[in-house]
């Protein structure tokens, strides 16, 4: 069997057999994720030995699905894997009490599964598919707990928000297909002109709304709503991610036009959702803008034309992130909140909880010799050496600077405060996943240079730049930590604290410039639907009233009679008894004038023959 | 084109006129009656006038008279029956007191 | 060789006779019959679908003398573009007789009518003489009337009157276009094969030929702004017929669309294809709109139809409009997948706003609310439904909207401006489900019965082909590729 | 002069069967005179047959055996029976039953005149003759509607009758001719052409019921017994529409006739349909949806000349109409004048409901019925003859057909039985129904077995 | 002005004169006779076309008939004798619109159309006789058929319409 199809079946069967068996959902889910490790591993291996695979199904006449194992691929799947796996070993102890383990642990697989096939796609049908199941799964992770309020609405947000940017793909798909007169990713990678530019915004566009990129950052934090391993799954190395590995996948394709536009929504998303994240007064939203933030920063990297910064961020911070929210869920587990308010102190309770909380914090913030050093420093130094180097290394360091700032915040405030936390069930299964996890994000800094070899390719170090990014990326990254760790939110934001906490709202955002004009055009809709419908009846009535005037010509006047085509023509009947009548020389004198007109019109006839 | 050709037609089409208005005008069913017998002499009057003056070779023009007098007359007997008929059961044959039937 | 389509073609209109004779029948015999006669029939349509189709023309012809003098003959058979409906129309039938069993009011006439309707629809496919297709065309529609107006809801007299005048009056032109086909060809027949591979008309004949046939596919299709029949009659009809309506009868509208239209005026639909594809268009963001409005849900699923149908008739416009062989097969392959998607989704969607309308008497989406809790296996069959409607990859809708879009922007890339359809319908459907389904379960309703084993049985053969159809299209298509790939113009 | 004779054994075996039945009923045996019309008028038919294919004329051009005429024995000759059968259900054991079957007879023989007429005396005598009888069966039951009826019906006919026979003698003048044959002479003076046809118009218009020339139908149908409706609207008016035929065949093209004729079939369909749509007694409506169906016929004349398809679509659209038209009124005097009783009639008796619905729905044009086949035919005929305008137009008539006869199908099944009438129905009834519904079924599904001979 | 012309266009002119009287009397029995010369002045107006046969019958028949139609006039109308001045008309300035427009329509296709070359002179009473027969016999004789039939269903039509009805029909 082939190994590819297994990093994506494993998962997928075993979601099958958990739906038919409606038991051991958690031994299941677990195999599963093993299971496609191992292949995904497997793969990887492959890779390093310099060895590709690929395996072609069936698809649309012409257009044959594919699914590739390149050393990108493989990376992207280990890392997809390693990651679902860890937080499912989470997962176990966190939805312990949960009565319906079998729909989440269900959902789980097929979200893993369709974002197995996201990366391993070799063709652009199979992504565009994958990237719309990981929106669907998504949808009902998020609506996991469907009963409670405002958890319907978030989901359905999160899903219509990427949806619609989704068309960017499927118009960039189109695009990139109707120029390369084929599906295969590798092939339409050769698309230049135009058609790049063009293909290059559209997919711009999709990674927004998939990423959370400003303007489109906001239902990211509302999709907190969702499990916690939900969250870390979303935010490190699956969905959100999905728009950064596909602006990585097609970087080798991007015009330079595109490049810098790609860069600017980065650097800017990274500062706004930076501030916001400063601003926020819970913990999971918190983590959530600081998501975008980071992706921001990824964008920039494949802006400033150094995709290899970006995905190394990407790995670092898959790791990174979903450490924090499982440490993150640990601290809501022990308030059974999650508003930054009530956690004071939440992490003195659990030292270990938070010492390994702390350690992924620091790593995200990028302070050696943890893993996100290496990446942030290699985005800082791809900015710097960037052709666009004063748009975006100031937005790049500001990321940097500010990302500091707020994980600070975060563990000056988890650190100080009462403790009164209480016990909670499941805390080793818990605990056993944000190891593995915080251990990756520590360590994996390590692995980069074999990345880079296994990819073939360096990062731009020595180009010689008159900024060493090496000081500008740790003094930013310090300097936010010593921000945050000694000053509240108040006093740095200042009177922009409100507007953060709104999220930068935009003119009524989403709810505004979306929503309501197409309820509004529905609207219209309804009743124009209205105004055909009644034009329909009267139309049918007209044809009535020529009737009934056809026959007042036969009876002289009828006294109006009221008649309706389908109403009752009981009451008909007895009305039409109160007729007048026609009389024969009437009559007979319309059948005199009528053959004067028959013969009126017959000479006139005989004038045009 | 001779004068009494055209004189007969006249005389004919003035016949015609005069039953159309008769046949319209009356209320009475005998009275119409008369008008058709007008409109029936006018085509008589035709026929054989352009049997004389156009075809006289043809013996169809008389025949056709001929048949107009039957039909004359066959008009006449059943219009008589059915104003009996009619005579019996509403005790008149004008035409302003039958419009039972309408619609 | 057996004549399999003649045998599958009046298989259910023996079985209507059987019922009418057997008029004594207690009622779980007549819907036995009914379902036994549809299943045969359903069979009969898989021997077609594995004799399979030819490479070019009509495959599994069968013919008889009917009216030589005039040219007309009993001519059926099948190719890539028929087939497929054939058998959705066999297997929509099938589902329908199951889930139908408990209708208790005028069991025989309904059976009866059933499967004379199955018989018409069955045959509007498979004919291949213009008014043997015309005759079933009509069937099918006082069928389809009797069956609103006897057991449909409310105001199913007035429904079923607009259904029939309106649809009646649309496919009046079809026949003074048939008229026109005919008259034109040399030596005059009827044979739809002719008229295919010789068009018999051109300049403004065929132009002219070309609008009355619009007309008609457009009120059966139907198009905005001949639409408004629609809602009227899906509302107000059972179940089943809705069904029937949206699943098997939409499609004369866009079978016709290519059989006829496209495929017998060639020329005259190319000039017009930017005009028919301007109606694609606007019927397809139109019906979504349209349906965002709705609060009823039998009104909703009518009017994603509406957008349904709009992407079928972009998807023929723009064949018509490419100048390439590949694209075009591209686009007719994606209009012919979806039709086929179309009647297995909205069939479903259908079955199951009946169902939930059996035990709620109510189809306001405002009245429910929790139901997922409550009645978990019908709530999950409606978010696949609802997800395949919406053109979710993996269900049905997704292949042939790729496809019609794919060719859409290779042709005329403004028109890509439908797909913004696909948003809106995903938007409705989510707040559809969240306001049935998600949230609080209403008081009310705790004591719902989820569904019972025939509803199941109903269901399930949809959701299994939604799926099927969306992961692997390749055994549908093949099919229709086959055809669409040798079409010569 | 004995091949002429042989000719017309049809004819006279109608004439002798009519003369016979009135003996039977002089001498007070009824079932007699029934027996006898019955055996008589289907000898007639079957002595038709050896007839078929046969295209010649008799007595000089005067009368002519051809398609159309041959066809209309086929075609009238059944219908009288079935007529008759009603009849005797309707009128048996009245006082002088016998008489009606005697008239009936010679009612026919004149509609079997004008389908022949070869000269214009023919044409005088065949409206004549079909229109004695008509009066006297209309007035049959003698009370103040029926009388009332049968008084505008002579009115109306003998008015209408001198104009054609005024406007006749023109015809006589321009032509030197009676025979209709001779017409073609009427090249060079068109005015004439024109005259002559307005009359005749106006004359055969009247007894097929062109508007406007229909205004006695509707009077004369409510006023008549259901049978003798049914009878005249199919028999007479089939005569008339044949006649008509006969005549244009013949009329040189330059006169625009056929324009003259589509302007009349237009406004016809269009005004019977228009009246049809607002009547609540049930035989008014069938008497408006027979005048919108004489409009149809129409169409067919139109492409005279100019289509073969012309006289194919007439023959079989006349077939297609007797079978339906009297197989409606059938069910009509089953169950009753008016649309109140119709309301649950049909699912009190299905098979009365499903005749009924057949019937109209072929009325209205709905494939595969019979009325389909010929209003297909007649369309395809005018298109064929360049008149695609009169197509569209009849074509949308038959919208307006359909909500005339859906008012009432929709409340046969829907609304709750409200009259407790609607027994079974008698069997001779029964038999017309089963008859014309076999028609009405048949000559749509195999419509061949016509066209074949047609062709 | 030839003797013929003169003849027709008097008796023409009588036949007109006297058809206007049939509906200007009021007096029922005074119409029929207005119609009894008028028919007669045309019985008069044929002979003088010399259609001897024609004229001679046209007199006898209409003679007959009239007298007839005075009998049945006396029975049906309101007022036979004409004394109370009632007005048996409506409709009248429709009616003789219609009768006018009628006349000069028939008048003008009278005038207008060229009706080809006029035959001078006409078969002797004799020879007109002769042919009228062989006519009759020979290629009309299925027309003359015909009209006896009609006759006989006018007979029977008649006698069927006016006899009194034994018993009430069913139908009522």
């Amino acid at each position: 069997m082939n190994l590819i199809a297994a990093a994506i079946l494993a998962p997928l069967s075993m979601m099958v057999l958990i739906l038919l068996l409606r038991r051991f959902p958690a031994a299941l889910a677990l195999l599963g994720a093993a299971v496609g490790m191992f292949a995904s591993l497997y793969l990887l291996a492959d890779a390093f030995n310099g060895q590709g695979n690929q395996l072609i199904l069936p698809g649309l006449p012409d257009m044959p699905l594919r699914l590739i194992s390149t050393p990108l691929t493989a990376l992207l799947s280990t890392l997809v894997a390693g990651v679902s796996s860890l937080v499912l070993v989470y997962a176990v102890g966190y939805m312990k009490k949960d009565s319906e383990k079998v729909r989440f642990f269900a959902t789980m697989l097929l979200f893993v599964s369709a974002m197995q096939t996201l990366v391993l796609a070799g063709d652009w049908i199979l992504l565009l598919a994958a990237w719309e199941l990981i929106g669907l799964s998504s949808y009902l992770l998020i609506g996991f707990w469907y009963r409670r309020p405002g958890v319907t609405s978030a989901a359905t947000r999160a899903f219509l928000v990427t949806r619609s940017a989704d068309l960017g793909l499927y118009i960039a798909v189109f695009i990139l297909i109707a120029s390369a007169g084929s599906s295969d990713i590798a092939t339409t990678l050769n698309t230049g002109g135009n058609a790049a530019i063009a293909a290059g915004f559209f997919l711009l566009v999709a990674a927004m709304g998939k990423s959370a990129q400003t303007p489109l950052h906001d239902w990211l934090q509302r999709a907190m709503a969702g499990p916690t391993p939900v969250s870390a799954l979303l935010h490190s190395a699956t969905l959100v991610a999905a728009g950064a590995i596909l602006l990585i996948r097609v970087a080798p394709m991007l015009p330079p036009e595109v490049l810098l536009v790609i860069g600017l929504v980065g650097g800017v998303t990274t500062v706004v959702t930076g501030l916001i994240a400063l601003g926020e007064r819970d913990l999971k939203r918190l983590t959530a803008a600081s998501t975008s933030s980071q992706y921001g920063l990824m964008l920039v990297a494949v802006g400033a034309g150094v995709p290899l910064a970006a995905l190394l961020h990407l790995i670092a911070h898959a790791t990174i992130k979903s450490g924090l929210f499982l440490g993150a869920g640990i601290f809501q587990h022990s308030r059974n909140s999650t508003v930054l308010v009530n956690l004071q102190g939440a992490g003195r309770d659990r030292p270990r909880v938070f010492f390994g909380y702390a350690l992924a914090a620091l790593a995200l913030a990028g302070i050696p010799p943890m893993s996100g050093y290496f990446s942030k420093e290699a985005i800082i130094a791809a900015s710097l050496a960037s052709p666009n180097v004063l748009l975006l290394a100031p937005l790049a360091l500001a990321g940097t600077l500010l990302t500091g700032a707020y994980m600070a915040r975060a563990l000056r405030i988890l650190w100080h405060g009462d403790r009164k936390s209480h016990k909670i069930v499941g805390l080793y299964w818990m605990g056993a996943g944000l190891a593995g996890l915080v251990t990756l994000a520590v360590i994996l800094g390590v692995a980069f240079p074999a990345i880079e070899t296994l990819l073939n390719t360096r990062l731009p170090e020595n180009t010689p730049t008159r900024f060493p990014p090496e000081i500008f990326g740790l003094g930013a990254a310090v300097g936010g930590l010593i921000l945050g760790w000694f000053f509240t939110a108040r006093r740095l934001l200042g009177p922009l604290l409100p507007w953060v906490q709104q999220g930068f709202t935009i003119a009524g955002g989403f709810d505004n410039l979306m929503v309501r004009p197409a309820f509004a055009i529905a609207r219209s809709c309804e009743r124009l639907e209205r105004i055909l419908y009644a034009g329909v009846f009267a139309v049918g009535r007209f044809g009535l009233d020529i009737g009934r005037a056809v026959r007042r010509n036969d009876e002289q006047g009828i006294d109006g009679l009221i008649f309706s085509l389908v109403r009752n023509t009981v009451e008909l009947g007895s009305r039409a008894r109160s007729l007048q009548s026609g009389l024969i020389h009437r009559e007979m004198a319309i059948t005199v004038v009528g053959t004067a007109l028959i013969l009126a019109a017959l000479l006139l006839a005989l004038l045009v023959y | 084109m001779s004068i009494e050709l055209l004189l007969a037609l006249i005389t004919g089409a003035a016949l015609f006129g005069v039953g159309i208005y008769g046949a319209l005008s009356q209320t009475n069913l005998v009275m119409i009656m008369m008008g058709i017998e007008l409109i029936l002499a006018g085509a008589m009057v035709n026929l054989v006038a352009f049997w004389r003056y156009l075809h006289p070779d043809n013996p169809a023009g008389q025949m056709f008279v001929l048949i107009i007098m039957t039909v004359m007359a066959i008009e006449m007997a059943v219009g008589f029956g059915v104003a009996i008929a009619r005579f019996r059961a509403k005790g008149s044959v004008e035409m302003e007191e039958a419009a039972e039937l309408k619609g | 060789m057996l004549p399999i389509v003649s045998i599958t073609l009046f298989l259910p209109l023996l079985g209507a006779l059987l019922v009418m004779t057997l008029r004594k029948a207690p009622v779980q015999v007549v819907h036995t019959i009914g379902i036994v006669t549809s299943g045969l029939t359903l069979m009969g349509v898989v021997r077609m679908w594995s004799r399979g189709v030819n490479e070019t023309g009509f495959a599994q012809l069968e013919q008889l003398d009917w009216m030589p003098s005039i040219g007309a003959a009993y001519r059926v058979g099948v190719d890539g573009i028929s087939l497929p409906l054939v058998l959705l129309t066999a297997l929509l039938f099938f589902v329908t007789f199951i889930y139908s069993a408990k209708v208790r009011k005028q069991s025989h006439a309904f059976v009866a009518l059933m499967l004379l309707l199955e018989t018409a629809s069955i045959g509007v496919f498979t004919a291949l003489d213009a008014i043997l297709f015309y005759v079933f065309f009509e069937v099918s529609l006082v069928a389809m009337y009797f069956m609103i107006a006897e057991w449909g809801h409310e105001d199913r007299q007035r429904a079923a009157l607009m259904f029939f005048i309106y649809t009646f009056l649309g496919s009046l032109p079809l026949l003074l276009a048939i008229l026109g086909l005919y008259l034109g060809s040399d030596p005059h027949t009827f044979d739809m094969r002719d008229w295919i591979s010789n068009p018999p008309l051109n300049g403004t004949a065929a132009m002219l030929a070309l609008v009355a046939m619009l007309i008609t596919f457009a009120v059966k299709t139907p198009v905005f702004p001949f639409h408004t029949w629609l809602p009227a009659a899906h509302v107000q009809a059972p179940a089943a017929g809705s069904v029937i309506l949206a699943g098997v009868m939409l499609k004369f509208g866009t079978y016709g669309l290519v059989r006829f239209a496209f495929q017998m005026t060639p020329d005259a639909f190319r000039d017009a294809g930017i005009v028919i594809l301007v109606f694609g268009v606007v019927a397809a963001l139109y019906g979504a709109f349209a349906a965002l409005a709705q609060s009823d849900l039998k009104r909703l699923v009518a009017y994603t139809s509406v957008n349904h149908m709009g992407y079928i008739i972009i998807g023929v416009a723009i064949a018509a409009l490419a100048t390439d062989p590949a694209i075009r097969a591209t686009a007719l392959d994606g209009s012919v997948l979806q039709m086929v998607s179309h009647g297995l989704v909205t069939g479903a969607l259908f079955l199951l706003v009946g169902m939930l309308q059996d035990r709620a008497n109510t189809r306001e989406m405002d009245q429910f609310g929790g139901l997922l809790n409550v009645i978990p296996i019908l709530g999950w069959s409606f978010v696949l439904a609802a997800f395949a409607s919406l053109g979710l990859p993996g269900l049905a809708h997704f292949p042939a909207e790729f496809q019609i879009f794919l060719a859409t922007l290779q042709v005329e890339p403004v028109a890509v401006i439908a797909i913004l359809g696909i948003v809106i319908t995903a938007g409705l459907y989510l707040r559809a489900i969240g306001k049935v389904f998600l949230g609080e379960p209403r008081e009310k309703w705790t004591n719902m019965a989820d569904l019972n084993v025939r509803e199941v049985l109903a269901l399930s053969p949809l959701l299994i082909l939604i799926v099927a159809v969306g992961v692997v299209p390749a055994w549908v298509l093949d099919v229709i590729h086959k055809t669409t790939a040798a079409l010569q113009f | 002069m004995e091949r002429d004779l042989a000719l017309i054994i049809p004819e006279i075996i109608v004439l002798l069967t009519g003369v016979v039945a009135l003996v039977a009923e002089m001498l007070r045996l009824p079932r007699i005179a029934l027996t006898v019309t019955v055996t008589g008028l289907l000898l007639a038919t079957g002595m038709t047959l050896p007839l078929l294919g046969a295209d010649t004329s008799i007595f000089g051009g005067t009368f002519r055996i051809d398609m159309l005429s041959v066809w209309a024995k086929l075609i009238l000759l059944p219908a009288t029976v079935l007529s008759v059968l009603l009849a005797r259900t309707e009128l048996g054991g009245s006082d002088r039953e016998g008489t009606v079957y005697s008239l009936v007879c010679f009612v026919t023989l004149g509609s079997l005149v004008l389908a022949g007429a070869g000269d214009s005396m023919l044409l005088v005598l065949g409206i004549l003759l079909s229109g004695l009888g008509s009066f006297a069966l209309v007035a049959y039951p003698r009370n103040d509607s029926a009388t009332e009826a049968a008084m505008k019906f002579f009115v109306f006919a003998a008015v209408t009758g001198a104009i054609m026979i005024f406007g006749l003698s023109y015809w006589f003048g321009g032509t030197g001719s009676t025979l209709l044959s001779d017409l073609s002479r009427l090249e060079e003076k068109p005015v004439v052409a024109a005259v002559g046809l307005i009359a005749v118009i106006v004359g055969l218009g009247y007894k097929a019921s062109l508007v406007p020339f229909h205004f006695w139908a509707p009077d004369a149908y409510e006023g008549a017994p259901v049978s003798i409706a049914a009878y005249l609207s199919v028999v007479p008016k089939i005569g008339a529409i044949l006649a008509l035929t006969q005549v244009v065949r013949d009329l040189p093209m330059s006169t625009g006739w056929p324009l003259v004729i589509a302007v009349v079939s237009v406004i016809t369909m269009t005004y019977g349909y228009l009246a049809a749509l607002v009547q609540d007694n049930i035989v008014r409506l069938l008497a408006y949806s027979s005048v919108a169906q004489a409009g149809y016929f129409l169409i067919g004349i139109v492409a005279v000349g100019a289509s073969p398809l012309a006289f194919t679509s007439i023959i079989v659209f006349s077939a297609a109409y007797a079978a339906m038209n009297l197989g409606a009124f059938a069910v009509v005097m089953h169950a009753g004048r008016t649309l109140d009783v119709f309301s649950g009639i049909g699912r009190k008796n299905i098979a009365i409901g499903v005749a009924m619905v057949v019937f109209l729905l072929s009325l209205a044009g709905i494939p595969p019925l019979a009325g389909f086949v010929g209003k297909f035919l007649l369309f395809g005929a005018s298109i064929e003859a360049g008149f695609t305008w009169l197509a569209v137009i009849a074509i949308l008539n038959s919208v307006l057909s359909l909500a005339v006869y859906l008012r009432i199908i929709v409340p046969m099944y829907q609304q709750p039985i409200i009259t407790a009438s609607g027994s079974a129905p008698i069997p001779l009834v029964k038999w017309v129904l089963g008859i014309t519904f076999t028609f009405t079924l048949g000559i749509g599904l195999a419509a061949q077995v016509l066209l074949g001979r047609l062709a | 002005m030839t003797a013929q012309m003169f003849f027709i266009g008097f008796f023409g002119l009588a036949g007109v004169w006297f058809g206007i009287v049939v509906f200007r009397t009021f007096s029922m029995v005074r119409s029929a006779l207005a119609l009894l010369f008028s028919q007669t002045a045309l019985g008069a107006m044929f002979l003088s076309m010399q259609a001897e046969f024609l004229g001679v019958l046209q007199i006898m028949m209409m003679a007959t008939e009239m007298s007839i139609m005075a009998i049945f006039m006396v029975m049906f109308m309101m007022d036979p004798g004409g004394l109370g001045e009632m007005d048996m008309t409506h409709q009248k300035r429709l009616s003789l619109g219609a009768g006018i427009v009628s006349f000069v329509a028939a008048v003008a296709v009278a005038v207008f159309v060229d009706w080809g070359p006029v035959a001078s002179v006409s078969p002797d009473a004799a020879q007109q006789t002769i042919d009228l027969g062989l006519e009759l016999l020979g290629r009309s004789m299925l027309i003359f058929e015909t009209a006896g039939i009609t006759i006989l269903t006018a007979m029977i039509a008649a006698t069927a319409v006016a006899i009194q009805p034994v018993k009430r029909t069913r139908e009522q």
